[in-house]
């Protein structure tokens, strides 16, 4: 079948979990994977987070700052609810769940960045 | 003795001055006619007057006017109870006319549960009035002989009037909030046209005393005749439950201590239950005694004996 | 406002299902402002629905468009070729706005998204509660603002019942006030605390749904 | 990378004076600070005098050399703040009626209320632990109290750094100060090793730890103070009498002043102070940006931190105001006329107060200045009447190839 591979999406905050990307020198752990950066985590929406699947993204993992430690105050607080909601209407559409995910790291943390995307993959792939 | 109101044996206990004594009888959640008789054996004698719950707690049970009727021919005297949640306007004026005329002569009038807490949750609630606009709409059906439209009560424009003689009753709560409120709620039900009033079950002496204060400040007790509710407490569970669970009921710790240490649980629940009796029958005010012994109705007889209430006095008919 | 929810999901794709070419049309007033079916909302049913098509292998094309109001009829002209495209409509209005639309467009179905459920407000951000009955005769000035019929569970016009406790409802302490604390703590604010002991009639109830479905004609303003 | 769009920009002056809210030891020493910048600086004091809570014009009676060249307004207060960053305008009401004050940024300094039940100003001896802990590792062994206090857990439970803290200086004064230690905490955090460790070293070091239930109580009793409450374990009354009480700055039951905070839009914290915005990014702000805080208000109640704290904000305020004019690029978020229904769902959520209500159009709007571009109102906007323009639906969804 000639289909096209489904990619992991990260959406990553551009304070943070961004410039962890950036850091990585292993490029391997990024095979299938999608950066997207935004400027914030509360930059998410349920339904741009529901659009990526739609059009075809094996998963959604987003990226915010560590909790207490926006930018913006409360983007990645803010962010967390939505991906409970975009879970929710997964659920509710008879979709695993687990194809979205939210977390948050600092822009120093890249280990912990390709831990969660490995981790992530093992799931989805 | 003044003109009678309805003259019913309560109103004619109240009359010649003497303590009344009520009870509290549940109709079955069945058609079985055999478990009013079996409590109406309990209270025969022994109390003045019985209320017949209306679907008390929102639970379906025996229509309040039957087993009123039933318990009339045990030889009790009923007091229907009627709750604003299930019947509008309509429906109660028209239920309020056949128990009188199958001789029912005492109507408590409540705002009833809510039915949240009853077996039928989803069911829709009426609430066309409250328990004060059904207290004045008895009287107006007594006194005035006017329906609540204003029409008069008699069959066609030659027959002739026949209004219910009601006997009404109101219930009150000196522990809900807003506590101030309470009294001036008290003041309403009187204006509205209550002849009698009965309380909530007491367990809090004190409070219970700073509300009839209250009470006694705005001369209520003599328009009205207050009977104080009691419950006697079966056991240190169902004490808790009271204390915890229902609103507006405050059960001291001192009553759970009691009945923690007391040997014999359901003697020392009476025995409580005795000695509030007999604190209630000395406070200024208190014109009678509303006992509810839920689902307790075998013991009311010694409950009353124990309280120095026996035999219960003769009014003439 | 009128403020609604969004219906079970499973509820709504039952529906939906059977149907080739659905129009999801959101309502851009109350329920845009209560978060139950703006176009943000729109757009995540639309998307969860085709989700869970690709999940049971359901074809269905789906349309997304969001009006100013469902509950007057010029609005739906910008959308009336969807409509007209459409096999069905699931309306996220409120229960005025799907019968208006199935009015505008007889023979179309219109199928509801929400479950309306009152008259109320934002009492902050992701909270709203009731605050009207529309009883048809208001009797706020009675009551220091805050209205028992609607308030109240009882719709108590005398004062407050048994289950009024520490400020709360016995019927769900969680959430809901006592409407006769709020009342006679408004009221004694007020100074006009005596004005709770007169005694309330009963209720003359025909002006609001009693009386059979309301309608209003204001004759000089109509054309 | 999204695609980087050209906007357009837009130039904002900063108006060079400074507004000072709170004349206490923090106002004092951030106005002092941003007159020497040189800006036009106002201290506005509630109070006849200026000192605050910690009355510090009694030490320092040099105040009136230290705050020369700045307009110092007392028996005032803030009653109406609006503009932006780098232009607000202040109504103050003062005893001569109501002044209107230009400024391009304010600090708050405006100190704590007490909600009840605090006892940090009521007793010399009852301090918050930081303090305590500064002053005694000074003190020589003659000095040291004979009986020290420490009480975590008071109004909220805290966290495993508290915990840490003070069963280190537990040790410390039992060790090395010979001091007899009390611990009261209702659950003592050890849910590290290393934490629990410490909890048996400090035992055994006989550090007295008390876990307690209920509410506690602080009585003077001569020259100590008996601390009272109920101990889980003895499952008994226990009270303990101490020279000196530390209390966690937690369990002082304090807030800023929550009426000065809505009216000027600064949020407060869950542990009610102003809350700071990332302070990585930008130290000594609250969320709204021009405005800044100070002091206790910001939950600082240590003297000496207090003043290198005022100072730091005052320099945080010089940064900005030095800059002259803000040259913000028109890239802010960007409401759709037709499709807002004021629902004014982004303007609650808005973390700088950047949304606004245009009064005109009846739609929400962002102040270009003001709006941090972050996007949090787009993700909440119900109406999806809300875009940024460098990320945009289409953008954000067109990094996937």
């Amino acid at each position: 079948m000639a289909k096209k591979k489904s990619e992991l999406i990260v959406l990553c905050c551009e304070n943070s979990a961004y410039l962890a990307a950036e850091s990585l020198t292993d490029t391997k752990i990024m095979q299938s994977v999608k950066v997207v950066m935004l400027p914030c985590s509360g930059r998410v929406e349920v339904g741009l987070i529901l659009k990526f699947l739609e059009n075809g993204a094996a998963g959604v993992l987003v990226l915010g700052c560590p909790l207490d430690n926006c930018k913006f105050v409360r983007g990645n607080y803010r962010a967390q609810k939505r991906v409970d909601v975009a879970m929710k209407a997964l659920n509710d559409a008879g979709v695993n769940k687990d194809k979205v995910k939210i977390d948050f790291i600092s822009s120093l943390d890249t280990h912990k960045f390709i831990a969660l995307v490995k981790e992530m993959k093992s799931t989805l792939f | 003795m003044s003109e009678l109101k309805a003259g019913s044996r309560l109103e004619r206990i109240f009359e010649k001055g003497e303590f009344a004594i009520t009870a509290e009888l549940g109709p079955p959640k069945s058609a079985d006619v055999e478990v009013i008789k079996t409590k109406a054996g309990y209270l025969n004698g022994n109390v003045d007057a019985v209320n017949i719950t209306d679907n008390q707690t929102a639970i379906v049970r025996m229509s309040s006017i039957a087993a009123g009727y039933l318990a009339m021919q045990e030889g009790l005297e009923p007091i229907i109870q009627i709750t604003c949640r299930d019947r509008n306007r309509i429906s109660i004026q028209s239920d309020v006319l056949g128990a009188y005329a199958l001789g029912i002569k005492n109507i408590l009038c409540l705002t009833g549960d809510h039915q949240k807490f009853g077996n039928h949750p989803n069911s829709k609630n009426v609430f066309d009035m409250d328990s004060i606009q059904l207290i004045y709409m008895l009287k107006q059906m007594r006194d005035e002989k006017i329906f609540a439209c204003g029409d008069e009560i008699k069959n066609s424009k030659k027959a002739p009037v026949v209004e219910p003689k009601i006997y009404i009753g109101g219930a009150a709560n000196p522990f809900g909030d807003p506590f101030e409120f309470r009294v001036i709620r008290l003041a309403k039900k009187v204006k509205a046209g209550a002849d009698f009033i009965q309380t909530q079950c007491i367990y809090d002496m004190d409070r219970f005393e700073e509300w009839m204060k209250q009470v006694r400040d705005r001369g209520i007790h003599e328009k009205v005749k207050i009977m104080a509710g009691v419950t006697p407490l079966k056991s240190v569970g169902m004490a808790k439950y009271m204390r915890d669970s229902v609103a507006g009921l405050s059960v001291p710790d001192y009553y759970i201590d009691r009945l923690s240490k007391a040997e014999d649980k359901a003697a020392e629940g009476i025995k409580i239950c005795v000695e509030q009796i007999q604190k209630l029958r000395e406070m200024e005010g208190i014109a009678g005694v509303h006992l509810m012994a839920i689902e307790w109705e075998k013991r009311v007889p010694e409950i009353v004996e124990q309280a120095g209430l026996l035999p219960r006095p003769e009014v003439n008919n | 406002m009128i403020v609604g929810e969004q219906k079970p999901f499973e509820k709504v794709y039952e529906s939906v299902k059977e149907y080739k070419k659905v129009l999801i049309l959101g309502c851009g007033t109350c329920v845009t402002v209560c978060m139950a079916g703006g176009e943000k909302e729109v757009g995540i049913l639309a998307s969860t629905i085709r989700l869970a098509n690709k999940q049971n292998g359901i074809r269905m094309e789906i349309q997304e468009a969001t009006v100013a109001r469902q509950c007057d009829r010029e609005f739906f002209d910008e959308v009336k070729d969807k409509i007209n495209w459409a096999d069905a409509v699931l309306s996220m209005a409120c229960g005025v706005g799907v019968q208006f639309c199935s009015e505008v467009f007889e023979g179309k179905r219109v199928l509801p998204a929400l479950n309306t459920r009152f008259y109320g407000t934002t009492e902050q951000q992701g909270i709203w509660s009731e605050r009207c009955a529309g009883c048809g005769d208001c009797v706020l000035d009675k009551f220091g603002g805050i209205c028992p019929i609607a308030r109240c569970s009882k719709s108590l016009l005398n004062g407050p019942c048994g289950g009024s406790q520490d400020g709360k409802c016995e019927v769900d302490p969680d959430n809901i006030d006592c409407a006769w604390q709020l009342i006679y703590d408004r009221m004694k604010l007020l100074g006009c605390l005596e004005n709770l002991e007169e005694n309330q009639v009963i209720k003359d109830w025909s002006a609001g749904r009693d009386g059979g479905p309301g309608k209003i004609v204001r004759e000089d303003m109509v054309l | 990378m999204s695609a980087k769009t050209k906007f357009d920009k837009k130039k904002v002056t900063l108006q060079q004076s400074v507004l000072v809210i709170g004349g206490g030891m923090a106002g004092i020493h951030a106005a002092q600070e941003l007159k020497g910048y040189g800006y036009e600086t106002t201290l506005v004091e509630r109070a006849d005098i200026l000192g605050g809570k910690g009355n510090y014009i009694n030490q320092r009676a040099d105040y009136k050399k230290i705050l020369s060249g700045v307009t110092v307004l007392t028996r005032s207060t803030l009653t109406d703040l609006s503009g932006h960053v780098g232009n607000f305008s202040a109504t103050i009401t003062t005893p001569k009626g109501d002044k209107t004050v230009s400024c391009g940024a304010v600090v708050l300094a405006s100190g704590i209320e007490n909600k009840g039940g605090s006892v940090l100003f009521d007793n010399e001896n009852i301090v918050p632990i930081a303090e305590l802990k500064n002053s005694i590792t000074e003190l020589t062994e003659a000095e040291t109290p004979v009986s020290v206090g420490l009480i975590l857990d008071l109004n909220i439970e805290e966290t495993k750094a508290g915990a840490e803290m003070v069963l280190n200086m537990a040790m410390d004064l039992q060790r090395n100060h010979n001091a007899e230690v009390y611990v009261f905490c209702r659950e003592i955090r050890v849910a590290s090793l290393e934490l629990e460790t410490l909890y048996d070293t400090a035992r055994d070091a006989s550090v007295n730890i008390i876990k307690y239930e209920g509410t506690i109580t602080f009585n003077t009793t001569g020259n100590f103070i008996t601390v009272a409450a109920r101990d889980v374990i003895l499952n008994d009354s226990i009270a303990v009498d101490c020279a000196k009480v530390g209390i966690s700055p937690y369990g002082l039951n304090v807030s800023a002043d929550s009426g000065l905070a809505e009216m000027v839009g600064v949020n407060l914290d869950a542990l009610g102070q102003m809350q700071d915005n990332n302070v990585h990014f930008f130290p000594g702000q609250t969320n709204r940006p021009g405005i800044f805080a100070a002091g206790s208000c910001r939950g600082q109640y240590y003297a000496p931190q207090i003043i290198t704290e005022a100072k730091s904000t005052a320099l945080s305020v010089h940064s900005l105001l030095a800059q002259k004019s803000l040259v913000v690029e028109l890239s802010h978020a960007v409401v759709d006329e037709e499709k807002c229904a004021l629902c004014l769902t982004c303007i609650r959520s808005c973390p700088h107060k950047a949304m606004v209500i245009d009064q005109n159009k009846k739609v929400a709007m962002s102040i270009p200045e003001v709006c941090r571009k972050c996007g949090i109102c787009v993700g909440e906007c119900p109406a999806k009447a809300i875009e940024l323009p460098a990320y945009t639906d289409d953008i954000v969804l067109g990094q996937v190839g």
